[in-house]
């Protein structure tokens, strides 16, 4: 009796509770693509099948747990054979599954169906960041995560989006068919955002592709979904959609921005301008593996504060920070920075923590660097 | 107890083991086998993308006027490899049946002559079954002295059977170094660079 | 070779009778049944194979 | 069978033996620890395999505590995020190879020759080769946390290239150990096969054996298939880190999707090795503590059978997102879905046989009944994820965690202790503490429940699964988890308390210990002596 009573009490308080915790938005998101309602409904109508099927089987075993106990007297049966019953319950089974499979089927055909896109967006993922391409339109940019170090140390109070923001978030226009494409430039990543309802591996080599159709304005958050190393919890993905107005027009004003940053290189920089923004650079692209003070973590990651060999070479500064180091985990950052950034970087290496060269490296000496090398 | 087992029930032992070791051993080939059979599996049904690293003949076959299809080319490069590559042309729109062809141009931005090649891959990976390349830098390495620049060309086609849907193919070349094997399981010691 | 057919068939689906189970460990020979059983996967497999593919036009 | 010999070998016979070192020397023979270290009797060898499993348990469940309790709230507070791959890694290593599967195989050897009226098992020098060395394979892989670089931290699926290209100098030593541990369990499979083969008592036919003795058959036969695979994947990896190879690498046209296919190869079935042992020791349980046969044996054996030859074609299931195409994603869909259909027959199978029976509930059957509870509830998760469209959403979140959780602990962990409770008074002599082993079970279950539960949530709420930190509305689930998951790990030392006094004292036990139960083990005395069977049982068939 009082065995019942714990289990029926059980059972009560957890199907409470997953009634309560649905509810609160604990569940699957509905989404804003058409391809995410459908999903989500697929996901309801499966969930609901389990549940009733739970409810008859665990009925069942729980009557009987209950009703032929011994110590109620219950005599053992001698039967141990139906064939018709096990026909049956074999069947019904099948017949769930098929009528499962049918709706299933169509979602992912319509998933699969990448013809037809009014803009396509390449998408790389990078120990331990990503990089969007708009292809076609020479807007290429990298998404790194902008949650201070600090929250995550726990040394200032987390704020309401910790680990899902980014310093820049992937645009896209709501009403238009993106093409994704994924790859990846070190291992395998997977790019994800639950309100789209699109999770793809990026896989190094190899190119695959999805696409979105955002019916609402808004802003998507999500992560990196598979195990990338040591970042892995650090490589969120921010999707802003806009109206396509809104979207022709901030992409026209990247490609004006890029324009400027360029006309940047030219002009003589102050030592003093180049550390500010090379710290920048430095805290969101290379503070996670050489550490906000540069203390680095060998063997895997160098220290840069002290580091001789650099501090004594500036060419092979620049070459390894522009080229990356082959076979390592060090990347080439020659397509992912421009000049200004590449510059004001090794300036801030060379000058913070310690290391006083007091050298300016000039963003002209690298563009020209990168032109002729 | 072992040792009152009579021969028989040794003998039928033994053949027992015999059988499972000779099943053991078959499938240990299998699982080297499975390399090659994913291989050929892919060709045979475009699973990964790849495409054929041989020049292929040009398939003879009407030119289908109604069907146009986006060829589009994209190009990567590699950590540590101070290589670009550019395709001359970003986008062409061919019909099935037809060859075309585009240039690329690879550049040695490095002060060290290095080996490299260009990977190619294909999406959506289907299609790779109906690219025929007669021509393309990809078949070989390239090697490249400082500064030199390279002009190759890639002939294709894209068959009349290509499934109706594919309304776009894009192929994408990644630039791997060939001559340095990286440090790979040297450990991590050897990694991280200096910056 | 009707009766092995039909025995493996059963295991696919994963319902026995006890006697038919008894006649198939009485009589048949386990490579019978090993060997019908890989033939059996195989034109699973194909017609799986072959729904999907359908499925997918 | 060598049913008319005597009991004893003449010395000329004993020479000639296979086994040579017959067990009986034991009372002559080297003492100590040479005793443990020589031993060729597989109810010492059983042993052997039992306590290593409970050792490598608590050392695997150690590091889950580890990620729990960074987990147990968001930021990183007590490990850095290499450390903490390290430990989800090991942890699943640990448990997969060290834990569950040793356990089987001790159970196997204690049990198997017992069940089916043996004297031993077929290869006895064999099986004592096999156990010992898992003791170093694990030694070597628990070796790599102090090695420079760290252990390896790529997660116990070691996907390259995250696995070769980019892994820790230990990963050799990793996939030395991976081999030792897979020749293990390949020589103990053999063993086992050539045991049920030739080894029952002649009465005795195949229909006639117990179901833990048929699954464990029908593993053994899995494990041949697919241990080979697993030894290839990781000889290619050992290639491509240290000689140069490009299977799993683009850059030498090698394809880092190829590793996944292979790994799931043997993967899947993986799982069902862990899981069929399982199906086994439930059914003997359930018609021991409902005093009723098992209902549909024969569907039974069938259903395990199916489900062994399915589990080969649903492995790229666990690759829905990395880019399949449609065909093939049509293609395991269906696969997967099927494969629910005989896990079912056994689910309905169970509860008939509860059904007008006549029960009652000692430990064995509480862990049992809760099997067949939480494993049910790990198969409804299952067929969610086989839904592809909706696997989208589901891959490699904590939803993901949960279900494989849910089929493997309150599933695999829960069988190997209904396994222990149920076997105890055969091996000890003594019923193992009542009280005791009720307030294990509740808090398992309870605590079980409370970890693994809200991962669903967590999941479909959107948290990726290997991550050190967290988005803070993932925080209250992640606290709960947190919580159930230290009382769980507590509660395990419940366990060790109830089998220690067991093996000391207790309730004595006679040599059918369970009224209920049938089978041949019960008619030996208990404890077990060392030998049994010295002259094969009379077996009385059908009485399955």
């Amino acid at each position: 009796m009082r065995m019942r009573l714990v289990w029926t009490a059980g059972l009560v308080a957890c199907s409470g509770l997953s009634g309560s915790v649905l509810a609160n938005g604990w569940n699957m998101p509905v989404g804003v693509t058409d391809v995410s309602r459908e999903i989500h409904s697929l996901h309801m109508t499966i969930f609901w099948i389990c549940v009733v099927i739970g409810v008859v089987v665990f009925g069942a075993m729980f009557y009987s747990l209950f009703r032929y106990r011994r110590s109620r007297g219950a005599k053992a049966a001698n039967f141990h054979e139906h064939t018709t019953v096990e026909v049956i319950w074999t069947l019904i089974p099948i017949l769930i599954l098929v009528a499962m499979a049918i709706p299933a089927t169509a979602t992912l055909k319509t998933m699969y169906d990448t013809s037809e896109a009014d803009l396509d967006v390449m998408v790389t993922g990078q120990q331990w960041r990503w990089r969007y391409d708009y292809l076609g339109e020479d807007v290429a940019f990298t998404s790194n995560l902008a949650t201070a170090r600090s929250q995550v140390s726990g040394e200032s109070a987390k704020q309401e989006n910790y680990l899902l923001e980014v310093d820049e978030p992937l645009v896209l226009p709501v009403d238009r068919k993106v093409r994704l494409l994924m790859t990846s430039d070190d291992v395998i990543h997977s790019w994800w955002v639950p309100d789209l309802a699109v999770k793809q591996d990026a896989v190094p080599g190899f190119v695959n592709e999805n696409w979105v159709r955002i019916n609402e304005p808004g802003i998507y958050r999500g992560q990196c979904a598979e195990l990338c190393g040591r970042d892995h919890a650090f490589m969120p993905v921010v999707v802003k959609a806009v109206e396509p107005e809104r979207f022709d027009a901030w992409l026209a004003e990247r490609k004006e921005a890029a324009a400027q940053e360029a006309m940047g290189v030219d002009r003589e920089w102050e030592l003093d301008e180049l550390m500010e923004r090379g710290e920048q650079v430095y805290g969101t692209i290379c503070a996670s593996c050489h550490q906000p003070d540069g203390s680095g973590s060998p063997p895997a990651f160098p220290a840069l504060a002290g580091n001789q060999a650099i501090l004594d070479d500036p060419d092979y500064h620049i070459d390894t920070v522009v080229n990356g180091v082959s076979g390592s985990a060090m990347p080439a950052f020659r397509s992912t920075l421009n000049p200004v950034e590449l510059a004001a970087v090794i300036t801030y290496e060379r000058n913070a923590w310690g290391n006083e060269t007091g050298e300016a490296i000039q963003p002209a000496e690298i563009a020209e660097l990168l032109d002729e090398q | 107890m072992v040792g009152q087992r009579s021969d028989d029930t040794r003998r039928e032992i033994r053949r027992t083991v015999a059988k499972t070791l000779v099943a053991l051993v078959g499938m240990c080939v299998f699982a080297f086998a499975l390399v090659p059979l994913y291989d050929v599996f892919c060709q045979v049904t475009g699973l990964n993308g790849k495409t054929s690293n041989q020049a292929q003949a040009l398939a003879h076959e009407a030119v289908d006027q109604d069907r146009v299809v986006t060829m589009q080319f994209i190009t990567r490069g590699s950590p540590g490899l101070p290589w670009s590559l550019e395709a001359h042309t970003r986008q062409v729109r061919v019909h099935p049946g037809q060859s075309a062809e585009v240039h690329f141009s690879f550049e040695n931005l490095g002060d060290q002559a290095s080996v490299a090649r260009a990977v190619p891959s294909v999406t959506p990976s289907q299609a790779s079954l109906h690219l025929r390349k007669l021509a393309c830098f990809c078949f070989q390495n390239q090697r490249l002295a400082p500064g030199e620049r390279f002009e190759a060309p890639l002939v294709f086609q894209l068959t009349r059977d290509l499934p109706a849907d594919i309304k776009t193919v894009t192929l994408v070349y990644t630039l791997y170094r060939q001559d340095a094997a990286p440090s790979r399981g040297k450990g991590t010691s050897t990694r991280g660079g200096d910056a | 070779m009707w009766r092995v057919i039909k025995s493996v068939l059963a295991a696919f689906f994963g319902v026995q009778k006890e006697s038919r189970r008894h006649e198939d460990f009485s009589r048949g020979r386990a490579s019978h049944f090993i060997i019908a059983g890989i033939l059996m996967g195989g034109v699973l497999v194909l017609l799986i194979a072959l729904v999907a593919s359908l499925a997918a036009r | 069978m060598a049913s008319h010999l005597p009991p004893r070998p003449t010395p000329q016979q004993h020479q000639a033996d296979a086994g040579g070192m017959a067990a009986d020397d034991h009372h002559h023979g080297p003492r100590g620890l040479m005793r443990w270290l020589l031993t060729t009797n597989h109810k010492e060898i059983g042993t052997l395999y039992l306590i290593f499993s409970l050792t490598m348990f608590f050392i695997g469940g150690i590091f889950a505590m580890v990620v729990r309790a960074e987990l147990f709230q968001p930021g990183l507070q007590l490990v850095q995020p290499e450390f903490f791959n390290q430990m989800t890694t090991m942890h699943g290593l640990i448990m997969v190879f060290g834990a569950v599967m040793p356990a089987f195989v001790g159970l196997a050897n204690w049990m198997v020759p017992l069940q089916i009226g043996a004297p031993d098992m077929a290869l006895p020098r064999l099986n004592n080769f096999s156990f010992w060395l898992l003791p170093v394979a694990f030694a070597l892989l628990l070796s790599t946390l102090v090695m420079p670089g760290g252990a390896p931290n790529f997660g116990w699926t070691f996907y390259a290239p995250l696995s070769t290209t980019y892994a820790p100098p230990s990963t050799t030593f990793f996939i030395f150990s991976l081999h030792l541990a897979g020749i293990s369990s390949i020589l103990g499979a053999i063993n086992i096969i050539a045991t049920i083969l030739n080894l029952r008592t002649p009465s005795m036919r195949m229909m006639d054996m117990p179901l833990f003795v048929w699954t464990w058959l029908i593993t053994a036969f899995l494990l041949i298939a697919v241990m080979p695979v697993l030894a290839g994947v990781i000889t290619m990896m050992l290639l491509d880190i240290n000689f140069g190879t490009s299977f799993f690498n683009a850059a030498g046209g090698g394809d880092p999707v190829l590793f996944q296919h292979l790994f799931w190869f043997f993967g899947h079935p993986e799982v069902y090795i862990m899981i069929l042992p399982a199906f086994g020791i439930v059914s003997v349980i359930i018609p021991t503590f409902a005093r009723k046969r098992l209902f549909g044996y024969a569907s039974m054996v069938y259903a395990t059978a199916s489900i062994a030859i399915l589990s080969f074609l649903v492995w790229a299931h666990h690759m829905f997102v990395v880019g399949l195409p449609l065909v093939a994603e049509l293609f395991f869909m269906y696969s997967t879905m099927l494969i629910a259909v005989p896990t079912g027959v056994k689910v309905f199978n169970w509860i008939t046989t509860l059904f007008r029976g006549s029960l009652t509930f000692e430990p064995p059957m509480l862990f049992a009944l809760a099997f067949v509870v939480l494993f049910t509830i790990g198969g409804f998760s299952g067929l969610m994820l086989a839904i592809s469209p909706a696997d989208f959403q589901y891959h490699d979140t904590y939803f993901v965690v949960a279900h494989f959780h849910y089929v493997l602990v309150p599933g695999a962990v829960f069988a190997i202790m209904a396994a222990v409770y149920y076997w105890l008074p055969k091996w000890t002599g003594h019923y193992p503490h009542t009280r005791l082993s009720q307030w294990h079970f509740w808090l398992s279950v309870i605590g079980v429940n409370l970890t693994f539960f809200p991962m669903h949530f967590a999941g479909l709420a959107g948290m990726p699964r290997r991550i050190p930190d967290y988005a803070l509305q993932f925080a209250d689930f992640n606290m709960i988890t947190s919580i159930g998951a230290f009382m769980f790990g507590a509660s395990q030392l419940l366990f060790v308390a109830v089998v220690v006094l067991c093996v000391r004292r207790g309730e004595k036990a006679p040599a059918k210990a369970w009224d209920g139960a049938e089978d041949l083990e019960w008619t030996v005395p208990s404890p077990a002596p060392l030998h049994t069977f010295e002259t094969p049982p009379h077996f009385e068939p059908h009485r399955h």
